[in-house]
C-alpha cells in the first residue's frame, strides 16, 4: 500500500502546485482548468463509492450531477431576479451563498439517489446499467422541456455565487474552495473504505451470498452506498455549474455519465485517487488535443482505447502495481 | 483535397496564434472564434469559419490574429474556451457561436469582461431584449426574424389555416411565437416534437387529418431533412413554408428534389444583386469549391464589419470602436446594412423558392417578406 | 380523432418497431452469445447508411445500396471484432463500456473525415416512393410498408437461422454456456466474428433503410442506440423473441404516446401548456416504460441470466 | 429431550418433473450432530438451501428455535443464529483471512453502518475474529489474502466465519471436502467438541467422519428420507443397505 499512498500524495500535490504556479505567472486560465479537474474528480470520487467500493455500475450518475447543478441554478437565478422561490412556510427568494446552495444540492441529489437507488437496485448486472441510464434520460428530457429554468437553452448566472470570507470571482480562491471540498471527499471516502460499512459493502461486491449468510442485507448496504455516492456527485454538479456560471440539460445527458465513469475507469476502479488521475488525464487530453486538428476526437478515442486494452489496472495500477484496492 | 487545405489552414492559424501569444504586441487585434467543428452540427460551424476567413485573408492585414477553437456543441466546452481566450490569450473581439444555448453560456460573461462579441448566427431573444449589452452585436438576425417574415408571407399568400410545428425547446417556442406574431390566419394545429426526433410519420398523419391549407415548420439540421423527405413521400401535398435553416446550401443537397418549390425566408441569397455579393459568391466557390450558405454569408459579413471598424478606430479605444461598429460602414452582401438601437440588424427578409440549377439545388428570391424589419425586443433593451 | 388516423398511427408504430428490431436483434445477439455491451452498435448503423448513400450516389440503384450497407457494416463489424472486441470478452462490463465509448468517437470523427461535415443524399427509389391507398382509405407511404415487409422477412430469416441452421445451434449453445461449446470443439473465435458481423450487418441494413427517409449524417446512430438498448432490456437480453416483442412495444408506445398524450392533456390544460407537457412526457415515456418493466420483471420479459 | 432447535416438517420442492425434496421431515436437537447422507443428486444441497433460506420450498414448514421461518429470507434466518458453511466456498476472495472473520463478527453485531471508525481497529470485532481463527488453527495466516489460501484452509475459514456469528445451530455442507486425512481428523475432533456450543446438521460423504461423529443419521435418496436413526441402526437397516450402501462393505 505504501507505494500507492506515495503516488496519491504526489498527485494531490501536483494538482495544488500547478494552479499556484499559474497564479504566480498570471495565467488565470490554467487555474480555471485545474479547478475543473478538481470538480470533475469530485464527481468521480462520488461515483467511485458506488462503483469501486460497491461494484454498482451506474450509467446514470449524471442525474445527480445535473440535480446538483440545477439546485444551484434555481436558487441563484431566483436570487439574482429577486423572484420568490416560494412564499409558504416562509418567504424564500433563493440565495447566492454557496454553503446554503451546497446543502440544497446535497439534499436534492440524496433524495434523488434514494428514489432512483430504491428502484434500480432491484435489478442487477446489465439491467442495472440500463435502468440507471433510463432515469438519467428521463431527467434529461424533463430539463429540456422545463422552460421555467431555460430548458435546452440552459440557465446562466451572471455572477458566481459567494462564499463567506472569500472572493469566489478570483480564480485562485475558487480553486481553493473546490480543492478543499475534493480533499474532504477523498478523506471521507478513505475513511469510508476502511469503515465497517465499507467492509460490508465491498464484501457484498465480492460475494453477495457470504454477506447474506453473516446476516447483513446487501440491498440495504447498496442503497446506503448509492445515497452517499449521489450527493457527492451532486455537490460536484453544483460546483461545476458555479465554475461555468451556467447550468444546462447537457449536464444530465448520458454522455456526462459516460465521462464521469471514464474518470473512474482511467484512474483504476476502486483506487481511492483513481478519479483524480482519470479526470486530470482526460481534461489534459481534451485541452492539448483540441488545438491539434479538427478531427482531434479520433486521437482521443484511440488513446482511450489503448488505455483500456493495455493499462489493465488503470493509470494508477500501472505505476503502483497490483494489490491495494479498497 | 479541400478538407486537407482547410485543416492545414486552421492548424496553421491556431499554432501561429499560440506562438504569438507570448509576445502580445500592442498594435495587434486579436479575434477569438469559438464554433462547432465536430459532430453532427459541424457543417454550420465550418461554413461560418470559412466565410469569416475568406474576408480576413482578402484584407491581407498582418495586424489581425484569429484563434479558432471547436466547442463540440457543448456549453461547458464553449465556456472553458471562452475563459481561456479572455483570461489568457486576452482577445479583443469574440465571434463564431452557432447555437443559442452556447451563446447564452458565453456572451453575458464575455461582454461583462469588456470583450466585444459579434454573433454570426445565434440571436436569442433575451440578448436582444432585457439582457442586451453595449459590447454585444448580432450580425445575422434575432432568432424570431425569419419566422416573423414567414408569418407575413403567409398573409400575403392568403394562407388561412396553417399547421405549425417546431421542436420542444426554447428556440422552437420562439420560432412559433415569431410566426404567430405576424400571421393573421387560423391555426389548424400547433405541435412540439421531441428534440432530435427522426421519424415524423405520426406528425404527418396529424397534418393530413387536420384540414390545414399549409404547413409551417422549424426543424433545424437532420430533423428538417427527415421531415421533408417523409413529407414528400407521404402524398400530403399542402404547400410548405419554412425558415432558411432547413433550406440552406449544406442541407439542400441531402434533401434533394423533395424540397423543390418550397418557399423559405432568409435575409440572404446568392442572387441579391450587388457587387459585394457577386464577388463573395465567386470567391467562396473558387476557394472552397462549394456554393456559400447563409451561414457563410453571415461569417463573411461579420469579418467585413470588424475590418471596417478597425479602419476607423483602434479596438483598444472601446467607445470609438463601438461607434465604428454601430456605424457599420461596410458593403454587406445583403446590400445596405444598419443596426437598430439594440445592435441587431434592421434589414430586408426575402422569400426564396428552392430551384435546381444543373445537379445543384439552391434558392432564388421571389418576394420580400418584410422590409427594413427590426426585432420585436428592441424596446425592452436599455443599453 | 378519426379512426383512420388511429390506424395510420398504429402502422407508423409498427414500422418504427420493425426498424428497432433490426437494430436490437444484433445487439441482443452479441450480448447473449458473447456477454458484451457494445455501445458502438449505433456507429455500425451509421456506417451502413453512409455506405448506402455513397453507392446509391455512384450507381443510382437502391438495391445495390442496400447490399453495400450490409457488406460495409459486416466488414466494419468483423474488423472491429478482430482488432478490439476480441480482447474484451473476458473483461468486465466496465471496460467494455469504455472501449466501445471510445469506438464511437473514432467512428464518428472518422466518418466525418472521409465524408465531410455535411449530410449525404440518399432518397427513396422511384418504384417505392409515393403513397398507396390501403383498405379503409388510408393513404400510406409505400416505402414504409416496404420497410415493414423487409424487416419482417429479415426477422423471419433470423429466427430460421437461429432455430434451424448449424450456426443457429452454435449460437444458442453459446448463449447457454460459453465454455461448454469451446470444449466441444466449436471454433469459438470464428463463431464470435460471424455473430458480431451478422449483428453489424443487421444494424447497417437498418441504417440504410431508414437513411432513405431520414438524414444520413454523423451521429445519426446514437439516439437509435439508446432506443435499441431500451428494447433489448424490456425484451430480456439475449432473447431474439424478446427483442421483437420489445421493439414493437417501444415502437408503438413512442409513436402513439407522442400523438395522444398532448391531446389527452389538451382536455385538461390550455393548448400551449398541453402541447409542451405532452411532448416532454412523450419523450420520457419509453424510459418510464422500461423502468416499469424492470421493476416487475428484473431481467426483462423473456430474460434469462442478468 | 428438550424441544428441537431446528424442525423440518413435510418439506417438498420440485424442479419441473424432478422432485428434489419429497416430503422431508427431520429435526435437530440441542447438543447433537445429525448427519445427512445420501448418494450424489439425492437432494442434500437443495435441502440445505431451503433450510438456510436461499430457496423457497413448494410446501412444508421450517422452524428454528420454535419460530416459523419458512417465509423469512437468508438474512433474517442468519440473524436468528443459523450459521452455515458452503460446499463451494463463498468468501470475499480479495479480503485477508482476518477481514473475512471480522466481516462475520460484524454480521453478528448486526449494525454495519459505522461510516468512520476503522473496522480493523475495533477491539471487540478483532477479539471475536482472532478467537474464531485460532479455534480452527488459522491464526498464523490471518494477514494472507483469501484467494491465496489452499482449498483446505478455505474450508477452515468457512467454519471460522460461521463461529464468529456465535450461532445457535450450524448447517455444514461437506466441511471435510478437500481436507487431507490429518485435516479431517483434526476437524472431526473440533466438531465433536463444538456440538455442546450449538447442534450441527452435517452433510458429509466421508463415512468414517459421519459414523465417528453423528448422534443420528438420516439417509436421503431421490429427495426422500428413507431412514433416520443411530449409526448402528442405519448400518444394519436393509433398505439403506440396498438403496445406498449396496455392496460397499462397512468397516
Amino acid at each position: 500500500m505504501g507505494r500507492e499512498r506515495l503516488f496519491n500524495a504526489a498527485m494531490l500535490l501536483a494538482l495544488l502546485a500547478v494552479p499556484l504556479l499559474a497564479w504566480g505567472l498570471q495565467e488565470p486560465f490554467i487555474i480555471t482548468l485545474a479547478t475543473k479537474v478538481a470538480i470533475l474528480a469530485l464527481a468521480g470520487v462520488g461515483l467511485n463509492i458506488a462503483l469501486g467500493l460497491g461494484g454498482l455500475v451506474s450509467l446514470g450518475h449524471a442525474a445527480f450531477f445535473g440535480i446538483g447543478g440545477y439546485a444551484m441554478g434555481t436558487l441563484a437565478s431566483h436570487a439574482q431576479n429577486y423572484e420568490p422561490l416560494f412564499s409558504w412556510p416562509f418567504l424564500f427568494e433563493g440565495s447566492n451563498q454557496m454553503p446554503l446552495i451546497w446543502l440544497t444540492a446535497v439534499l436534492a441529489s440524496a433524495s434523488g439517489a434514494l428514489v432512483i437507488g430504491a428502484l434500480s437496485l432491484r435489478t442487477s448486472g446489465v439491467y442495472f446499467i440500463m435502468i440507471t441510464l433510463a432515469f438519467c434520460q428521463m431527467l434529461y428530457y424533463f430539463a429540456i422541456s422545463w422552460s421555467a429554468y431555460g430548458g435546452e437553452d440552459g440557465l446562466s448566472i451572471w455572477v458566481r455565487n459567494e462564499m463567506p470570507g472569500l472572493n469566489t470571482l478570483d480564480p485562485i480562491q475558487f480553486f481553493a474552495v473546490a480543492f478543499g471540498v475534493l480533499c474532504l471527499a477523498l478523506w471521507f471516502s478513505a475513511r469510508l473504505a476502511r469503515s465497517a460499512f465499507g467492509l460490508a459493502l465491498s464484501a457484498a461486491r465480492q460475494s453477495e451470498e457470504r454477506v447474506e449468510t453473516v446476516g447483513l442485507a446487501p440491498f440495504k448496504l447498496r442503497l446506503v452506498a448509492f445515497v452517499i455516492s449521489g450527493p457527492i456527485t451532486g455537490l460536484a454538479g453544483a460546483l461545476f455549474a458555479d465554475l461555468n456560471r451556467f447550468v444546462s440539460p447537457t449536464m444530465l445527458s448520458w454522455h456526462t455519465s459516460g465521462e464521469i465513469m471514464i474518470f473512474v475507469i482511467l484512474g483504476g476502479v476502486g483506487r481511492l485517487y483513481g478519479p483524480l488521475v482519470g479526470a486530470a488525464v482526460y481534461i489534459l487530453l481534451e485541452h492539448l488535443l483540441g488545438g491539434i486538428s479538427e478531427y482531434w476526437q479520433i486521437f482521443l478515442g484511440l488513446l482511450l482505447l489503448g488505455m483500456v486494452l493495455f493499462a489493465r489496472g488503470g493509470l494508477i495500477g500501472a505505476p503502483v502495481g497490483s494489490g491495494g484496492g479498497a | 483535397m479541400k478538407l486537407l487545405k482547410s485543416l492545414a489552414m486552421a492548424t496553421a492559424v491556431s499554432t501561429l496564434a499560440l506562438s504569438a501569444q507570448t509576445m502580445a504586441a500592442q498594435a495587434e487585434t486579436k479575434i477569438g472564434m469559438i464554433t462547432t467543428l465536430s459532430g453532427g452540427g459541424a457543417g454550420l460551424g465550418v461554413d461560418v469559419r470559412d466565410g469569416f476567413m475568406l474576408a480576413i485573408e482578402a484584407a491581407g492585414r498582418d495586424d489581425i490574429v484569429v484563434v479558432i477553437e471547436d466547442d463540440q456543441r457543448k456549453p461547458e466546452s464553449a465556456v472553458q474556451i471562452a475563459d481561456r481566450m479572455i483570461q489568457s490569450e486576452k482577445v479583443d473581439i469574440m465571434t463564431g457561436i452557432i447555437w443559442s444555448n452556447l451563446a447564452m453560456a458565453v456572451i453575458p460573461a464575455a461582454t461583462a469582461q469588456d470583450v466585444f462579441y459579434l454573433s454570426p448566427n445565434a440571436g436569442p431573444s433575451a440578448l436582444a431584449g432585457k439582457r442586451c449589452h453595449k459590447n454585444y452585436f448580432n450580425v445575422a438576425w434575432q432568432n424570431d426574424n425569419l419566422h416573423e417574415a414567414a408569418g407575413a408571407y403567409a398573409n400575403d399568400a392568403s394562407l388561412k389555416n396553417s399547421f405549425i410545428m417546431a421542436p420542444n425547446y426554447p428556440a422552437g417556442k420562439d420560432a412559433l411565437t415569431g410566426y404567430k406574431r405576424m400571421y393573421s390566419g387560423e391555426l389548424a394545429g400547433e405541435i412540439y416534437t421531441k428534440l432530435g426526433q427522426t421519424d415524423y410519420a405520426a406528425e404527418i398523419a396529424q397534418i393530413r387529418a387536420s384540414g390545414a391549407d399549409s404547413v409551417y415548420f422549424f426543424l433545424p439540421g437532420g430533423m428538417g431533412i427527415s421531415f421533408l423527405k417523409q413529407y414528400a413521400d407521404s402524398g400530403v401535398d399542402l404547400p410548405v413554408v419554412g425558415p432558411a435553416f432547413s433550406f440552406d446550401q449544406g442541407i439542400l443537397q441531402a434533401v434533394g428534389k423533395a424540397a423543390l418549390g418550397i418557399k423559405n425566408t432568409s435575409q440572404w441569397n446568392k442572387d441579391i444583386d450587388n457587387a459585394a455579393n457577386a464577388a463573395f459568391v465567386a470567391d467562396f466557390q473558387a476557394k472552397y469549391d462549394r456554393l456559400p450558405s447563409l451561414y457563410a454569408s453571415q461569417g463573411f459579413d461579420t469579418a467585413n464589419l470588424i475590418l471596417s471598424a478597425l479602419d476607423k478606430a483602434d479596438v483598444k479605444d472601446q467607445d470609438a470602436f463601438r461607434a465604428a461598429l454601430e456605424a457599420a460602414e461596410f458593403d454587406s452582401v445583403r446590400g445596405d446594412f444598419k443596426f437598430g438601437p439594440n445592435h441587431h440588424p434592421v434589414q430586408n427578409i426575402y422569400v426564396r423558392e428552392v430551384i435546381q440549377e444543373g445537379d445543384i439545388f439552391t434558392n432564388k428570391i421571389i418576394a420580400t417578406g418584410l422590409s427594413n424589419h427590426a426585432d420585436a425586443y428592441a424596446s425592452e433593451c436599455k443599453m | 380523432m378519426s379512426f383512420i388516423l388511429i390506424l395510420e398511427q398504429v402502422l407508423n408504430g409498427l414500422q418504427f418497431g420493425v426498424m428497432l428490431f433490426l437494430m436490437a436483434a444484433g445487439l441482443t445477439l452479441v450480448f447473449g452469445v458473447m456477454g458484451l455491451i457494445n455501445l458502438a452498435h449505433g456507429s455500425l448503423y451509421m456506417v451502413g447508411a453512409f455506405a448506402a448513400a455513397a453507392v446509391a450516389g455512384l450507381t443510382g440503384s437502391f438495391l445495390l445500396a442496400l447490399i453495400a450497407s450490409l457488406a460495409a457494416a459486416a466488414a466494419a463489424g468483423a474488423l472491429v471484432e478482430v482488432t478490439v472486441i476480441r480482447r474484451l470478452y473476458d473483461r468486465d462490463h466496465l471496460d467494455q463500456v469504455l472501449a466501445t465509448f471510445a469506438l464511437i468517437l473514432i467512428f464518428s470523427e472518422g466518418t466525418r473525415w472521409l465524408f465531410g461535415s455535411f449530410p449525404l443524399f440518399l432518397d427513396v427509389p422511384a418504384y417505392l416512393s409515393g403513397p398507396v391507398t390501403l383498405p379503409f382509405g388510408i393513404q400510406y407511404p409505400l416505402y414504409r410498408l416496404a420497410i415493414i415487409a423487409i424487416g419482417l422477412v429479415v426477422g423471419a430469416g433470423l429466427f430460421w437461422l437461429i432455430a434451424r441452421t448449424r450456426i443457429g445451434v452454435q449460437i444458442r449453445a453459446g448463449e447457454a454456456d460459453r465454455e461448454m461449446i469451446a470444449a466441444l470443439g466449436v471454433d469459438i473465435s470464428k463463431l464470435y466474428t460471424v455473430v458480431f458481423a451478422l449483428g453489424a450487418a443487421l444494424a447497417g441494413l437498418a441504417g440504410a433503410l431508414v437513411g432513405a427517409i431520414q438524414s444520413v449524417q454523423v451521429g445519426m446512430g446514437e439516439p437509435v442506440l439508446i432506443l435499441a438498448f431500451v428494447v433489448i432490456v424490456i425484451g430480456g437480453i439475449g432473447s431474439i423473441k424478446g427483442a421483437l416483442v420489445g421493439a414493437l412495444l417501444v415502437g408503438l408506445t413512442d409513436t402513439l404516446g407522442g400523438v395522444f398524450l398532448p391531446r389527452l392533456f389538451a382536455l385538461m390544460l390550455e393548448p400551449a401548456d398541453a402541447a409542451s407537457l405532452g411532448a416532454s412526457l412523450a419523450s420520457m415515456l419509453i424510459y418510464i416504460l422500461m423502468a416499469a418493466v424492470l421493476l416487475v420483471r428484473p431481467s426483462g420479459l423473456f430474460g434469462g441470466s442478468a | 429431550m428438550t424441544n428441537p432447535v431446528l424442525k423440518v416438517e413435510n418439506l417438498s420442492k420440485s424442479f419441473g418433473a424432478l422432485k428434489a425434496s419429497n416430503d422431508v421431515s427431520l429435526d435437530l436437537r440441542p447438543g447433537e450432530i445429525h448427519a445427512l447422507i445420501g448418494p450424489n443428486g439425492a437432494g442434500k444441497s437443495t435441502l440445505i438451501k431451503q433450510i438456510s433460506g436461499g430457496l423457497r420450498p413448494d410446501a412444508g414448514r421450517i422452524e428454528v428455535l420454535g419460530r416459523d421461518v419458512t417465509v423469512l429470507d437468508t438474512v433474517a434466518r442468519a440473524r436468528m443464529g443459523l450459521g452455515r458453511t458452503f460446499q463451494i466456498s463463498s468468501l470475499a476472495m480479495e479480503f485477508s483471512v482476518l477481514q473475512n472473520a471480522v466481516l462475520g463478527a460484524l454480521g453478528a453485531r448486526g449494525r454495519a453502518f459505522g461510516l468512520f471508525r476503522n473496522v480493523m481497529r475495533d477491539a471487540a470485532l478483532l477479539e471475536t475474529a482472532h478467537d474464531a481463527l485460532s479455534r480452527v488453527g488459522l491464526q498464523d495466516v490471518a494477514q494472507q489474502r483469501t484467494a491465496d489460501l489452499s482449498h483446505g484452509q478455505r474450508r477452515q475459514l468457512e467454519v471460522a466465519v460461521a463461529l464468529t456469528l456465535k450461532p445457535r445451530l450450524f448447517l455444514m455442507d461437506e466441511p471435510m471436502a478437500g481436507l487431507g486425512a490429518s485435516g479431517s481428523k483434526e476437524l472431526t475432533g473440533f466438531l465433536d467438541a463444538l456440538r455442546q456450543e450449538a447442534p450441527i446438521l452435517l452433510v458429509e460423504p466421508d463415512m468414517d467422519a459421519v459414523f465417528a461423529l453423528a448422534d443420528r443419521i438420516s439417509v436421503l435418496v431421490y429427495g426422500a428420507v428413507i431412514a433416520t436413526g443411530t449409526a448402528d441402526e442405519i448400518r444394519n437397516n436393509p433398505e439403506v443397505r440396498r438403496a445406498y450402501l449396496g455392496e460397499e462393505e462397512l468397516a
